[in-house]
């Protein structure tokens, strides 16, 4: 590795990392406890978590296949797909939020759908919650896998195929091994990604406590009359991302 | 369970075209000889089912598993096609019993069952030791090895090998040669090999097919195209004697019961073997020598074929001696010719030292 | 937690409204036992397209009368809304006010990094109107999409001066020091509040729509700086 | 490739792009010539893509770096690094903006600094949205290269190595060809997040026309006053970055 | 510019140390036998700088390139050490006139000159057309040969080749073998030259050194050390007779005049030369024989080494006589022996036959 490449890696590492110090020093730290652990916040905390980890379990399960399809698969106008993959990452997330309310709204196509067949209203819930996040954080986990599946090949997959192995058999016991690191990297992306979600949330999900009202919204909410407190939980948030990662990083690491 | 294959193809590339058709009857052993960049790697490809050819089929068993014509295609893992390619490609993310015990689980094979398979064979390539090791820690010629074992492991129907025995060192190569003779051979397994070694060939095929820039150029049973090469190429790479027979003690029995001395490889007494020499390590005589050259052969010369800068002298049968020598070559100086002054229907001796004659169990 | 036969009032209020409606949720609370407020706060565009879009709400608090008026006009609502509060521009400088800053027309001056909210949102409007009537036109730096958004430009020192409404200068303690000037009193920005059609809850909506309006609900707005409604 | 594998990445192509083709069907395409020609629509396109080009060559130029020396540097800690690197992305973008304006504002401990030895102040510039792009698409960069760095590994390197190419030689002439899949994948993420950033931009560099007021700014003022407007405009967006992506793309997959 | 190499240091693995010291003088060429996973990659990884050792020292020509002691370690790129690996792993991303001109262009020639240069070498590696070719278009053979035209291009001061000539076809390995010996030691390049080929040894290596389980256990000049193997390793891999003297005619001409027939490789009449030949297809007679053999030898028995199923003659010379004849071996089976009634003191013929005899350029 050329030496002066430090140089810059230090430049962006402190581009990254000055504000967040500069956050931390700005905190007032008598005032962290009361404040993280309020009502409101711990029920923040807990619903951010349990949110952002089934939507990347959702990601996985769905983006994954489609991770596979986009870096496998055989058909025209794959490119065009390719793009229409990274949309959630250019839609302004409130936009995206919208986009969700119209299509899955009491009054939207799929949304009436939903109603009439099973009585299930989809907005104002968890679940609305759940689906903003995936829907803005797949293509993080999508385009993560699909470059690590294309950089790994497919020759151990033709390898795997004249020992007699399945596609379904060498994408479990050969495909998905290799590429895991990939996958842990993008899945750690999306989690972030999740755990970060504001606009498509408070636009799609509402802003309820305890039902949709995740941490990034009760920052946005605490802005409105104490900025300190909002600062504060913005740090619960980042701790509480930088222990997920570390604790699911290792792995990525090992295999 | 083994199966027959034909093949009638043709793959087509910027700068190369392979245009072959060849076939093995189900427990033969195909060699496949030629030069580097002939296409070898290639038609083993298209007959495992990694690449399509531009037009023709194949056909594996009763099973028409590529057929351009008729858009057919059967996927590698459904063919009973096993490949042992030219790059060992072991799964990195396994240890070497896991590598091998990979085929038979993908067969339904329980793990233990195919976990013990994969000792045996490892057992079988010399490295036991080398169970728990992933790839990244074992050296090319033990990858190499336990490349060789995964792919025997499955028990394909059709057994495909691209130079398996490169990258040993010597002590290895009689040995895997031996493994794959035992499997490939007595097993009836039906199998397609590429090789540089006229020796590999002989002791582990049937029939040969030499292919030089993706054409067939020769074709036929191992001792009579390696004994009557067409082409340069084949002359190049041949150029071995063989006798059969059955192993008795020291040598080789002959049919006519005489015995011809050398060294066993792999070979139990009282099997079916093959006594294997150059032809340069052949002394001809015009008088019976003595000395230590174990084998002297009573030949009547049949031909005087100049080749290079040596002369191949091929025997026929003296009446009432073997009638096996006919075919054997000499090969002398075009100075010895001189002095020896020979001409087709003389009657001389052949000489072979033990020492230089290989016995193996016959192909 | 509220036990069984439990009632649940959901209200959809604009974000300005935090801190005066969390208190109001206590008191509610209080005096109608079994009763949940739960309350929605958002920007009062997005909430206005939640209730167009089937959000489930009992009473919508909007900082706008534009965004009560898409919700007007989609039928959603029942009754007319009632404007329970009005907001008032001030200026608003660093404590001291280190500028020397005295009124609207303070504000043009070129040595002056000023913000303001951008036209679309309320709190821009009430400025473009007062530029309108004023004749003054000021060159902000930046205009914010939100009045919050104004007012942290200002505690973090990164303008020397802006525009925000009086509760927000409240709510700002110390941080801040606010000038009010009299051409405020030309743009007044107005709350409506108004109980839905399809509210689950519509005899709760009352009761909420009737404490904010009432009494008690104009101390608390009167304590984070709104003025009274007319 | 497993067959069935194509039902879940249908599933996950049609949670993306169902809302956005609900989107395009909600919108008055009679009004989208004079909403999309506005001067004020002109202006801010013009500008997200100028911002959004700069901030993904500076991504490159410093998230580059940093992803390498993440990769193949030895470094005690090297996991927390790694760990502080994806901040941006939990960050809700409004504090991550705060914590920009606190570090470079005017009162910020830089922005002080800044504004005595050369009379700059950074916010309310076009070089402040270039901050806050950078900030937030940084760890998109960084992470689709690192893994497409460890992936590819060291063993081209050490070839050139022995045949005595420098590290900075080896770096330019073979690692850099050879991830070039996985650092265009990255600049795409990159660039397409930054060309839909709001929450930063608006809390650190503030929002007027001309300057600092990027399409996702005008799409969030505009759907204050007339949603219809601000859905036209996120169209706008999403088909510019389709196209420039699409543009970008192929190079990728020819590589 | 040739530099020495003197290497002495410890590698220590979960299942395996390389513990080993070794030297090679400036345009010296040594060569490294061994068997699979005796530690000859990692030997060569050590030296290129690629490994850091546990404990050890490695100095190139007059530097210090890795001292653990010293907390030295010079990186590859500055050793002015090239490797050829037992992968060939070609830049995939360049073609193979592009990897060839690499090294040439990371040492500072010009674009233009380091093209012709690759050129040069692609004719040399008889690979001419596959000059604008990427790896992947090439056959396993095809990339070996650009792999190893890729090691010689920046011509290093110390040279590593681990197994340089595997994976060729039989008309390649004699013509790469040449070409490696034309660049290594016509040019005095020092060189390491991992093989499991006795001939490449003692064709293209001036000293020898065998590695068993990361240990030296035999180690000297080539033509010594085969001669008198002490480890059964290298015991297996030896077995060639050798005579030096200078290429003339048809065969080789010995310091004391006489003449040696033999097929010539890749040598010059005039040129310094080998005779080479397996101690198998020595044939030996209590009388001078007639007959093909070219080559009759008077020897005096020097000793009787009985290896496994064969003994081993080893010759002296008669007074009077060839003194090059001394050490030469012939290798017989005990039943010759017996007929013969030898022993050590007695007048031998030995004789073989040209077409046995290879004449190589000196080593
Ligand atoms: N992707 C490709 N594009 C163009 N030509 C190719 C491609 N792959 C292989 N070739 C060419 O096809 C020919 C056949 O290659 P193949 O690998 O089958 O040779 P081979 O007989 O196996 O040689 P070897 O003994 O070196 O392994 C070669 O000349 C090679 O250069
Ligand atoms: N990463 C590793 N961890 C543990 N053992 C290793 C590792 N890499 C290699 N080995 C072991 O070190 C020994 C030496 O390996 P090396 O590659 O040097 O052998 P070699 O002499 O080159 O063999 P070959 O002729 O097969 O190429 C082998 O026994 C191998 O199994
Ligand atoms: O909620 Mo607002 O956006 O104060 O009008
Ligand atoms: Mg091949
Ligand atoms: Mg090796």
């Amino acid at each position: 590795m050329p030496r002066f490449l430090w140089v810059p890696a230090g430049i962006a590492f402190a581009l990254i990392a000055l504000p967040v110090v500069g956050l931390v020093l700005r905190t007032d730290l008598t005032r962290l406890p009361e404040l993280l652990l309020s009502r409101a916040s711990l029920s923040a905390l807990r619903l951010s978590l349990v949110t952002a980890a089934v939507s990347t379990l959702l990601c996985i399960a769905l983006g994954g296949p489609l991770a596979v399809v986009l870096a496998r698969g055989r058909l025209p106008g794959m490119q065009f797909l390719r793009s229409v993959v990274l949309l959630p990452l250019v839609l302004p997330p409130v936009v995206g939020g919208l986009a969700l309310l119209y299509l899955v709204g009491r009054t939207g196509l799929v949304g009436q759908g939903l109603e009439l067949a099973f009585g299930i209203t989809v907005p104002f819930t968890t679940g609305a919650v759940v689906l903003a996040q995936t829907f803005v954080a797949l293509p993080f986990l999508v385009v993560s896998l699909e470059g690590a599946l294309r950089t790994a090949g497919q020759r151990y997959e033709s390898v795997a195929a004249t020992l007699g192995a399945s596609p379904w058999l060498a994408f479990r016991r050969v495909t998905v091994p290799l590429v895991l690191p990939g996958l842990l990297s993008g899945a750690v992306l999306a989690f972030a990604r999740c755990l970060g979600e504001f606009g498509a949330t408070i636009a799609f999900a509402g802003s309820l406590e305890g039902t949709t009202r995740t941490l990034p919204l009760l920052v946005y909410l605490a802005r409105e009359s104490d900025v300190d407190a909002a600062v504060a939980l913005s740090l619960l948030l980042v701790v509480v991302a930088v222990v997920v990662i570390a604790v699911a990083r290792p792995r990525a690491v090992l295999s | 369970m083994s199966t027959g294959v034909e093949a009638c193809f043709v793959v087509r590339r910027p700068a190369f075209t392979l245009d072959v058709a060849l076939s093995a009857a189900p427990g033969e052993v195909l060699a496949v000889l030629g030069p580097n960049g002939a296409g070898k790697s290639t038609l083993l490809g298209v007959l495992a089912g990694l690449l399509r050819p531009d037009e023709g089929s194949v056909r594996v068993g009763e099973r028409v598993v590529t057929d351009t014509a008729a858009g057919v295609h059967v996927p590698p893992h459904l063919r009973g096609v096993g490949l042992l390619a030219q790059q060992a490609l072991l799964f990195p993310h396994l240890t070497a019993r896991d590598n091998i015990a990979f085929g038979p689980r993908a067969h339904g094979v329980p793990r233990r069952e195919a976990r013990a398979r994969a000792d045996e064979l490892l057992a079988g390539v010399d490295a036991t030791a080398l169970g728990d090791r992933r790839p990244s820690q074992m050296s090319g010629g033990q990858q190499q090895r336990v490349a060789l074992a995964r792919a025997l492991a499955p028990e394909p129907g059709l057994l495909l090998l691209d130079e398996p025995l490169a990258a040993l060192d010597v002590d290895a190569t009689p040995a895997m040669r031996g493994l794959l003779r035992r499997v490939i051979r007595e097993a009836k397994q039906t199998a397609v090999l590429v090789t540089h070694s006229a020796l590999d060939a002989l002791v582990l095929a049937d029939r040969v097919v030499v292919l030089t820039a993706g054409r067939v150029v020769e074709e036929g049973p191992v001792r009579e195209v390696l004994a009557r090469p067409r082409s340069a190429f084949t002359a190049r790479i041949a150029g071995l004697d063989l006798v059969p027979g059955v192993r008795d003690g020291a040598g080789l029995r002959t049919p006519d019961g005489l015995l011809v001395s050398g060294r066993a490889e792999g070979v139990e007494p009282g099997e079916a073997a093959v006594a294997v020499f150059p032809p340069s390590a052949v002394a001809v005589h015009a008088t019976r020598p003595t000395g230590s050259p174990r084998n002297v052969l009573p030949v009547r010369l049949a031909a005087i074929e100049p080749r290079g800068d040596v002369v191949r002298l091929r025997a026929g049968a003296v009446p009432g001696g073997p009638v096996w020598v006919e075919g054997l070559a000499a090969d002398v100086t075009p100075a010895a010719v001189a002095d020896l002054a020979v001409e087709p229907g003389d009657d001389l001796w052949f000489a072979v030292k033990a020492t230089e004659v290989a016995i193996h169990a016959a192909g | 937690e509220p036990g069984p036969g439990a009632r649940t009032l959901t209200v959809f209020a604009a974000s300005s409204l935090t801190d005066v409606f969390t208190e109001l949720e206590a008191r509610f609370e209080a005096a109608e036992p079994g009763v949940d407020v739960v309350l929605n706060y958002g920007a009062s565009s997005d909430l206005a397209q939640q209730l167009v879009n089937g959000g489930p709400a009992d009473v919508f608090a909007s900082a706008s009368t534009a965004t009560m008026t898409t919700v007007v006009d989609a039928g959603l609502l029942d009754g007319e809304p009632t404007v329970f509060a009005r907001n008032r521009l001030e200026i608003v400088t660093a404590p001291g006010n280190p500028e020397g800053i005295t009124g609207f027309a303070d504000l043009a001056r070129p040595d002056l990094q000023v913000v303001v909210c951008a036209p679309q949102v309320p709190c821009g409007a009430a400025v473009e109107k007062i530029e309108t009537a004023t004749g003054i036109t000021l060159a902000p730096v930046s205009e914010e999409p939100d009045v919050r958004s104004t007012l942290g430009r200002v505690t973090t020192g990164n303008a020397d001066a802006g525009l925000v409404y009086v509760t927000d200068v409240a709510s700002a303690g110390g941080a801040v020091e606010g000038i009010a000037f009299p051409e405020a009193d030309q743009a007044v920005t107005d709350y409506p509040i108004a109980v839905l059609a399809s509210a689950p809850q519509a005899e709760l909506a009352r009761a909420w729509t009737a404490l904010v309006t009432g009494a008690d609900g104009r101390a608390v707005l009167a304590d984070a700086g709104f003025v009274g409604a007319p």
